[in-house]
């Protein structure tokens, strides 16, 4: 078992960080990774970044609490978590996520779920640098949705 | 002394991002942190917001907890993932 | 839009294909990409490697039709399928799809579906090469369940 | 000339992945080529499989058609993905 969790302001490879993980690997049939890349599209102007704060050791451990239930109920081989911090331009990756598993389900869901927690729950503040100024900005409706699918279907 | 820190937001009304102070004796539960905190910076209401919760050397307390003289308190605003 | 459909009998490299796919973005939030690996595990004995057989240009038709499907689902900015074919020793990689749209959920559900279908639907023939001699791999029921998930959220 | 490919466990059968060969004259529709290939491979019945499907110039065709001097004709036994 094979568990990386990094939070810094250093820029994000994805190709790098996808061929660091797979070279640990050794019977993982399937792996899935994603990457979030800073969008160009804001709600009213041109996005020209993001200023991302985190609070150590506060957010590794609320990262690595949803790892653990990742990696309780996905059988998974390897899971790399990358969080960037700091000021991040558009078109760079803020976040990668990578899993491994026997089972491309389990790597796709584990994925998707810990997605989801990273997007919702991961303590980070993030404000939006516009061309119309600097906006902080909160939790969206549709990030509380995507996440409460997990919890549903542990108790369904 | 102490370092309260301010998230998100929130510096955006305090002007800084941290302090280090030494904590007035009449501050003695986290609630009067938020009274303090908001004649301190004229926030109109900010430090009182329910979904500002107030952590305590990483932990994160309700209003009634008792401060013994912390190293760290930080406002923390609604987080809302990356 | 940006479609890469590959099937070649040379060796895949997921972070210089990952690479490539980013490369071509300029609007997405999130980028997903599976790999699917040969695994030593066979039902019986050790698997050295697999022999892949593709029939051109079924095997191709039919992925394509697969990713206009995707694309007429999901908000997608890019899609890249290389699939490898001959013979792949264990540890190597056999395919690779990699998804880009706005929305982190239909890149998700976008590779996801497409590896249903290349690892169910595909024209490909497949003998694992093991140590107790080679055997030809027919579908397995559990791939037929896999890919009817998606005709069902169709209906409903 | 025609060339028979036969795809996956059938080449086991065969001993070959493809042959190019001239079609016998009363090989005239595509359920001729099953118990062509039955015999000339002595096979035991894989050719007969309904789940062995035919396919005459890329395209899959049931036992009921029509052979007119195809180019080429592959035998494919159920297909498994990647």
């Amino acid at each position: 078992m094979s568990v990386h969790v990094n939070i810094s302001d250093q820029a994000i490879s994805t190709p790098e960080l996808l061929k660091d993980f797979e070279s640990r690997l050794t019977s993982s049939g399937g792996v899935v990774s994603f990457s979030g890349v800073v969008r160009p599209d804001g709600k009213d102007s041109r996005v020209l970044g993001l200023f991302l704060q985190s609070y150590s050791p506060m957010t590794e451990n609320g990262i690595e609490t949803a790892v653990g239930q990742a990696l309780n109920r996905w059988p998974l081989e390897a899971l790399a978590v990358h969080h960037r911090t700091g000021e991040i331009r558009t078109g760079e990756t803020i976040v990668f996520v990578a899993t491994a598993s026997k089972h491309r389900r389990a790597a796709f869901e584990a994925a998707d779920f810990l997605m989801d927690y990273l997007k919702t729950e991961a303590v980070f503040w993030k404000k939006e640098i516009t061309e119309a100024g600097d906006f902080w900005i909160e939790p969206r409706e549709q990030d509380y949705q995507d996440n409460q699918r997990w919890q549903q279907s542990e108790t369904n | 002394m102490t370092d309260i820190l301010y998230f998100g937001r929130l510096s955006d009304v305090t002007g800084k991002p941290s302090e280090n102070i030494e904590l007035p004796s009449d501050v003695s539960h986290a609630r009067d942190l938020r009274t303090w905190a908001e004649a301190r910076f004229e926030a109109e209401g900010v430090f009182l917001e329910p979904t500002v919760r107030i952590a305590v050397n990483g932990e994160i307390v309700d209003d009634a907890h008792p401060l013994a003289n912390p190293n760290e308190i930080a406002f923390m605003p609604p987080v809302g993932g990356g």
